[in-house]
């Protein structure tokens, strides 16, 4: 299977180092504190945030901080076959945990004692990098649900076929077997908060596929704060200030 | 009248019996009890705070967990489950610890025939060496009945599935009493002789049974001799 | 000689040797003088068989037998709510209906109508009165023995019996009957066959001396003249129920203590 | 004066809402204007006190057995204490006045109800131990899980409790009892028993 | 749910009384419905539709299957939805289950007809390719984003709509002769497309206090004392209909809601097909 | 006695409300003058009633009731093929419900853990005791047999759970009838409808007649409950709830011992206890095998 050719196109026409096309739109759910939907290419998400409210049982409340609870659900149609997606198989529930360590770095918890912070995203159509697709999203609704982060976390997947590094695979390069490195990084801080990669890489590939992926963080990140100003200025001009 | 045994044992003759304790740092007490190639590890963990949806809150209460060597837990470890807990319970003091939960896990190594009542014998080494207060000890065997009407005592797997029908019983175990006058007497038999737990498979005569018990009572005399050297 | 510990071995029931690719039994032509299986012309119901008080450990039960539908319900409460639930100062109702494994022909059916119970829960929300038992909850559990056809209406009706024998407090009984549409004729009570060739099927619950509906189902086409027969069929024949529910009722008690 | 008796069940009518007043057992429909039975039994009509503003005759439905006794704010209740904690101790409640309740309820003493006086000094490990028996008057229906329950009149608290040494005590004075077996005194919040 | 004070509660009758809702809509009159086809480009039809904050995805993904042995000349449609917890907390886990199914069974009730599929919205022989061999099976899958009442009409709007954009390849027999599974080739340019104007609109009619309103907000479902949601057609038949809510009502009442619905459901049928041209025009201009 | 020293509290306290505060001081008040609450001798059996035929779509049923405790048995027979190492017997599949409606105790969620127990149980004894010969069961050698599904549901648990689904069971197996049978061209089982019996028949019928079972050695148990020195037989859920040592002794009609069941109970028992609840159980299985036969007989009649 040819995944570059030799002109150096990738199967869906994109270069090796170019990203899918980034598409966001924030404040779809109505009733919820904070929501956005997140695009990439044809991996969509939506993201909602209910919080901070009251812990629901009380076991969990911790009385310094606020508790970040996550979950993550897979719409019936959003894969190719069609098979029921249980709710807590394994795979879901590991990419929860991982959404909700990632965010917990980020928010400033210690702000917001004893309440509670939920995030629920909801994939609607899975092409590949899900999981960097669910963290964008979760970062524009926490913003847009004003909760104090720390810096924006952005995330992006890179990999490593037929010998050249590829920024943001879809569902059929992530499938091919080829290992593949997400990242998650606090742009301003320029920290990684997130990196996890499976099957095997020599060190100097990997160096050059992590610094492709946090590049595309970057990109990711000048797309969200362009996007959050100008919603913010939809906001002040509909306030007629 | 000599039946050889596939080992060579006699017909009341047991099999060799090991008992280990503190085998598990974690658990407050545990034991490894095997006879012969049937071997049972026994953890205790409890008395925990609390009592379960609807125990009585005034007396402690005990929970079995029992894990097969492979498999899911089904319907035999349920049956299992149980009896051991009602064993456990008539053998320990209830009103010590009243609104605790203690635990007690049952993790099968191998098996080779008379399971339940080695899982009993582990049970007990365990809650002795977790330091529950308990009224007696509890001494168990398995007997089995030959076609020939022979009892046969502490059978292995393939002597347990083509003998004619095979019985385990729980006892409690014999006690060197300070009184003089021996143990102690309950409406004319001496307190050991009452089965705490027997439960039967296949079909036998009641005289069988009844024969079976005797022979069972002798057996758990040497049984319980073996107990308190293993617990010094 | 232990049974099979393992997976059961795929069994199959032998069915009766039906001639293959029958498109409808010819019993449902459209003609006006057809006699149903069961020798009921259209408007009758079955023999309706109904006794209260037969669960001992319940706090009121009811077993209904309508041909070979056979119900039992229990009722326990009111008790304590799960402790799951948040404190409401009016009463509260949790229904679940189970089907036995002989329950229908074929052994595995009994799991399709999962929405039984939450239909079953709204038939009844309407007839009791939550604010006399605040706080508690009354659990309706209701066991389908044998699966003759319209099992749900024997299901509300037999609940409603249960709920009075338990002593709890209600507006007023909830009777139920459902009505298939075969061709241009309605035809109440189907049975179990009947119920396969339906076009469409009209389900009412209402409570009988209040006069008002607490449960409607339809599903078909149906054009609202047609709409309007049905329920008055309907509403005659909950009336016509209602009256054998309250004898049912009243017959332990005018009898003399036993 | 009684009707002679006539069986009802849920849902009959049993008058208009002009001329009875419902009664136990009944209800009043406002929309119809009548008043409908709630229970089966038999319809009984009680005359209105002499004095009463209202001349209108009640009608009730009496004689089937009600469901299981539910405690409300008011009742006396009969309770086993399980847990005594430091700032309260919750009972499961077993009888409702005289009838016993087929499933129990949980209900919870919290420390300024057990007693009138100083409540702020009661010391719950002096006042209640795991198994007595308690009688309590039900204060409200608390919250989602239990009924908060009061014993701060003279014949509510203990009413019979077991001794360390298993001796059912006898109530010296109204904070202590003794067993019978070890003559030991133990300290409880103790309900004076009628006359 | 949603927590309303008393204040709160008597607003919303008195203004259902005097025909004026708190967001200024009268008794029949619908939230902005806003519709978007093919949002799931890898399902054979797919749908997203608003009325007003409730907003619903529906997709249709086609594929061949046997028919069942009493209908040997019907395909089967499956009808599922689901509740993702971003339109509420509370179906966070199994939490909105018991919603889904009850809302799966609607919906299946309102378009599918009885058993034997007569009187269905969806013409099921015509999902029919080989007679007890072979037919299309249709999984149609309800997703609900965002929660502010009505739900059922969104998603019945959503299906109708779904189901228009629904494109099945057109399909050949090859070998018709043999009698077990006949291979079947499917051709991936012309597509037949899906008639749907017999699929019915379910018009819901929520009673509040004396009188009913359409289109209700979840504040205004949580005062409902009943509701009664109608299935209706073109041809002005009614497909199906469930009542739902916990008081009785009587049956005059019934038959006058009937009424009301069969009514109001023309104007809802009109102003949805528009929609959904409207749609499929915005979508032919942005591939 | 403690009890005694209490009665100033219990003389004026009712004896509903006694009972449920102290049920152990109240039923050993009773088992002083050897009667119970309600009313029987220690070791006399509640009435026993059996009802064959209670399921119409099943090919066996039976309802029993002892006391209040209410069971329904039923067997739905179904085609398996035979497993290859016995392949001229068939199968047995026993299973124990206890649906929500039997007792306070069960929640639709949570399935009552008796349940598992007791279904072991059950099989167990069902198929220890030998009283189906799975051969019987067997259609075609090696290629049909077959499978008896047998369910037994508790309608209502008052006490004794064990020895009413046995009694269920074994009445549900002397009611079963074998529909009668043929291989029809694609090998598959089917039923041959009664009255085109004679009719054109592809194949002949591989069993004539809608036949009985041979059932020798029909197991029936009785369980007592061992309190200080008394044996109470057939003990309520109230009594078992209080007294919780059990032993139950499960007889066949050749009066051999099918099962000693004693799950351990704080009160030991000696071999005069057994042979006392032995001689119980001899007893009781006259009484169980004359009203079985009562119910076989006035089936046939009808």
């Amino acid at each position: 299977m040819e995944y570059v050719n030799p002109e150096g196109l990738r199967l869906d026409g994109r270069r090796p180092l170019e990203m899918r096309q980034l598409r966001a739109e924030i404040g779809v759910v109505s009733r919820a504190d904070g929501s956005a939907v997140f695009e990439m290419g044809n991996t969509k998400v939506i993201a909602a945030v209910y919080g901070p409210r009251e812990v629901q049982n009380k076991s969990q409340q911790i009385n310094d901080q606020a508790v970040v609870r996550c979950e993550y659900s897979m719409a019936n149609f959003s894969t190719g076959d069609r098979m029921r997606k249980p709710k807590h198989d394994r795979r879901s529930t590991e990419i929860s945990l991982v959404i909700r360590q990632t965010m917990e770095a980020c928010i400033l918890t210690h702000l917001m004692p004893r309440s509670q912070i939920d995030i629920f995203v909801q994939v609607l159509q899975a092409d590949g990098g899900t999981r960097s697709a669910c963290i964008n999203a979760a970062t524009l609704a926490l913003a847009d649900a004003g909760i104090p982060m720390r810096d924006l976390v952005t995330s992006c997947a890179a990999g490593y076929l037929n010998s050249t590094p590829l920024l943001d695979l879809n569902y059929v390069e992530d499938s091919a077997g080829g290992p593949d490195v997400t990242v998650g990084i606090l742009p301003k801080l320029d920290k990684v908060t997130l990196l996890q990669m499976d099957a095997k890489l020599p060190m100097d590939t990997f160096e050059t596929v992590m610094q492709l992926a946090i590049e595309g963080c970057k990109a990711v990140a000048n797309y969200i704060r362009e996007l959050l100003l100008e919603n913010t200025k939809q906001l002040e001009f509909r306030r007629g200030v | 009248m000599e039946i050889d045994r596939g080992d060579g044992r006699k017909a009341n003759q047991l099999r060799p019996v090991s008992c280990t304790r503190a085998v598990l740092n974690r658990a407050h007490g545990s034991a490894s009890w095997s006879q012969g190639e049937t071997k049972v590890l026994a953890a205790v963990y409890g008395p925990k705070a609390g009592t379960k949806k609807n125990e009585n809150p005034e007396k402690a209460c005990f929970e079995v967990i029992w894990k097969p060597k492979t498999g899911q837990i089904g319907k035999p470890e349920k049956e299992c489950e149980m009896i051991l807990k009602r064993t456990l319970q008539s053998i320990c003091i209830l009103n010590v610890h009243p609104n605790t939960t203690t635990s007690i896990i049952i993790q099968v190594v191998n098996d080779d025939g008379g399971l339940l009542p080695c899982a009993i014998n582990a049970a007990c080494a365990a809650l002795v060496d977790a330091g529950i207060p308990l009224k007696h000890l509890a001494v168990a065997i398995c007997c089995s009945l030959a076609k020939n009407g022979r009892v046969l005592l502490d059978p292995n797997k393939s002597e347990e599935q083509n003998m004619k029908a095979f019985v385990y019983l729980a006892f409690p175990n014999s006690i060197q009493s300070v009184l003089p006058e021996g143990s102690l007497q309950v409406e004319g038999e001496p307190m050991e002789h009452g089965i705490i737990t027997s439960v039967t498979h296949g079909v036998m005569s009641v005289d069988d049974y009844l024969l079976c018990l005797d022979k069972g009572r002798a057996a758990s005399e040497k049984l319980s001799v073996f107990l308190r050297s293993s617990l010094k | 000689m232990a049974g099979k510990r393992g997976a059961t071995p795929a069994t199959y029931s032998p069915s009766l040797t039906t001639a293959k690719g029958k498109k409808k039994p010819p019993i449902f032509t459209d003609d006006a003088n057809w006699v149903r299986s069961d020798g009921r012309h259209f408007h009758q119901c079955r023999p309706a068989f109904l006794r209260i008080a037969t669960v001992n450990s319940a706090s009121g039960s009811a077993y209904a037998e309508f041909g070979n539908t056979k119900v039992i319900v229990s009722v326990f409460g009111p008790r304590e709510s799960k402790k799951a639930m948040m404190y409401s100062d009016v009463g509260r109702l949790n229904c679940n209906v189970s089907y036995t494994t002989f329950a229908t022909p074929s052994r595995g059916q009994g799991s399709d109508n999962k929405d039984f119970s939450s239909m079953l829960h709204k038939a009844l929300e309407g007839a009791i009165i939550l604010e006399s038992f605040p706080k508690t909850t009354v659990d309706v559990f209701a066991l389908v023995l044998e699966s003759g056809g319209s099992d749900l209406p024997v299901i509300i009706s037999c609940a409603s019996l249960a709920l009075a024998d338990a002593g709890i407090m209600l507006y007023d009984l909830v009777a139920a009957v459902s009505v298939s549409c075969l061709g241009k004729n309605l035809v109440i009570d189907p049975i179990s066959e009947e119920e396969v060739y339906q076009e469409g099927s009209f389900m009412i619950s209402c409570m009988p001396s209040r006069n008002e509906v607490t449960q409607l189902t339809v599903t078909g086409e149906w054009s609202t003249p047609k709409i309007s027969e049905a329920m008055d069929l309907c509403l005659d024949a909950c009336s016509k129920l209602g009256n054998i529910m309250r004898s049912c009722l009243k017959e332990p008690l005018s009898a003399p203590e036993e | 004066m009684e009707v002679e008796k006539e069986l009802v069940t849920p849902g009959e009518v049993l008058g208009l809402g002009s001329d009875f007043k419902a009664g136990k057992g009944a209800y009043f429909s406002p929309d119809t204007k009548t008043i409908y039975a709630s229970l089966t039994g038999f319809r009984s009509i009680i005359p209105p006190p002499i004095d009463a503003t209202d001349q209108r005759p009640t009608v009730e439905v009496s004689g089937h057995k009600a469901h299981g006794a539910v405690p409300e704010p008011g009742s006396i209740v009969i309770a086993r204490v399980t847990k005594v904690m430091a700032r309260m101790a919750s009972a499961d409640i077993m009888c409702v006045g005289s009838k016993s309740v087929r499933e129990k309820f949980t209900g919870i003493i919290r420390q300024q109800d057990v007693r009138a006086t100083e409540i702020d000094k009661v010391e719950m490990h002096a006042s209640f131990r795991p198994g007595d028996i308690v009688r309590a008057l039900v204060l409200s229906l608390g919250d989602a899980r239990a009924y908060y329950l009061s014993t701060a009149k003279n014949e509510l608290g203990v009413v019979s409790a077991e001794s360390a040494a298993g001796g059912e005590m006898v109530p010296i004075s109204w904070t202590e009892m003794q067993c019978p077996l070890t003559g030991q005194v133990e300290q409880r919040k103790v309900a004076k028993v009628g006359a | 749910m949603v927590g309303l004070s008393v204040g709160e509660k008597h607003f919303i009758k008195g203004g259902i009384e005097q025909n004026l809702r708190t967001d200024g809509r009268k008794r029949y009159t619908y939230r902005p419905i806003y519709v978007e086809t093919a949002v799931i480009p890898q399902a054979n039809g797919s749908a997203r539709v608003k009325f007003g904050a409730t907003e619903v995805i529906a997709s249709v993904k086609a594929e061949l299957g046997k028919p069942s042995p009493s209908y040997p000349d019907k395909g089967k449609v499956l009808i599922h939805v689901d509740c993702s917890p971003t339109a509420e907390p509370a179906f966070e886990g199994r939490g909105g289950e018991e919603l889904s199914s009850e809302l799966s069974v609607a919906l299946q009730r309102c378009l599918l007809g009885g058993k034997s599929g007569a009187g269905a919205g969806i013409d099921l022989s015509s999902l029919s390719i080989v007679e007890g061999k072979i037919c299309w099976d249709l999984y149609i899958e309800g997703l609900v984003v965002s929660s502010d009442g009505n739900l059922l009409d969104a998603l019945a709007a959503a299906i109708k709509a779904s189901l228009s954009n629904t494109a099945l390849p057109k399909v050949q027999v090859s070998s018709a002769a043999s009698d077990e599974q006949p291979e079947v080739d499917l051709s991936d340019e012309e597509f037949l497309q899906f008639d749907t104007c017999g699929i019915p609109a379910i018009v819901t009619l929520t009673k509040v206090g004396k009188h009913y309103i359409l289109d209700a907000t979840s504040e205004e479902e949580s005062q409902m004392s009943s509701a009664v949601s109608v299935s209706v057609n073109r041809q002005g038949r009614i497909c199906g209909l469930t009542k739902r809510g916990g008081a009785g009502l009587n049956p005059s009442v019934i038959h006058d809601m009937i009424s009301v619905a069969k009514h109001l459901s023309e104007q809802v049928i009109n102003k949805l097909d528009s929609e959904i041209a409207a749609a499929e025009a915005r979508e032919e201009d942005v591939p | 006695m403690a009890a005694a020293s209490g009665s100033n509290l219990s003389s004026e306290m009712e004896v509903d409300a006694f009972r449920r505060l102290f049920p152990l001081r109240f039923h050993e008040r009773h088992l002083l003058q050897s009667i119970r609450p309600d009313g029987r001798t220690l070791g006399k059996a509640r009435d026993t009633t059996i009802a064959l035929g209670a399921v119409t779509s099943a090919n066996g049923s039976a309802l029993t009731k002892i006391g209040c405790t209410t069971m329904l048995a039923a067997i739905k027979l179904e085609v398996m093929t035979p497993t290859a190492e016995s392949p001229d017997e068939g199968c047995i599949a026993i299973d124990f419900h206890m649906p929500p409606i039997c007792s306070p105790i069960v929640r639709p969620g949570r399935p009552a853990e008796a349940a598992p127990v007791l279904a072991k149980q059950l099989s167990d004894t069902i198929t220890s005791s030998g009283v189906i010969d799975l051969k019987e069961l067997s259609l075609v050698g090696g290629k049909a047999a077959w499978m008896a599904y047998l369910d037994i549901y508790c309608l209502d648990a008052d006490g004794s759970l064990f020895d009413a689904a046995l009694l269920s069971a074994v009445a549900a197996f002397s009611h079963l009838r074998i529909p009668v049978v043929s291989l029809n061209d694609e090998g598959r089982i089917v039923l041959v409808s009664e009255d085109n019996g004679g009719g054109k028949l592809e194949k002949e019928p591989v069993n004539k007649e809608k036949r009985k079972l041979k059932l020798d050695s029909l197991p029936f148990s009785l369980t007592c409950i061992l309190h200080k020195n008394y044996i109470l037989a057939d003990p309520t859920a109230e009594e078992e709830s209080i007294m919780e040592t059990l032993v139950t002794v499960v007889l066949d009609s050749s009066s051999q011992l099918v099962s000693l069941y004693k799950p351990g109970g704080p009160v030991p028992a000696h071999t005069s206890a057994i042979q006392d609840c032995v001689a119980l159980t001899r007893q009781r299985l006259k009484e169980l095998q004359k009203i079985l036969n009562g119910a076989i007989s006035d089936m046939e009649v009808d």
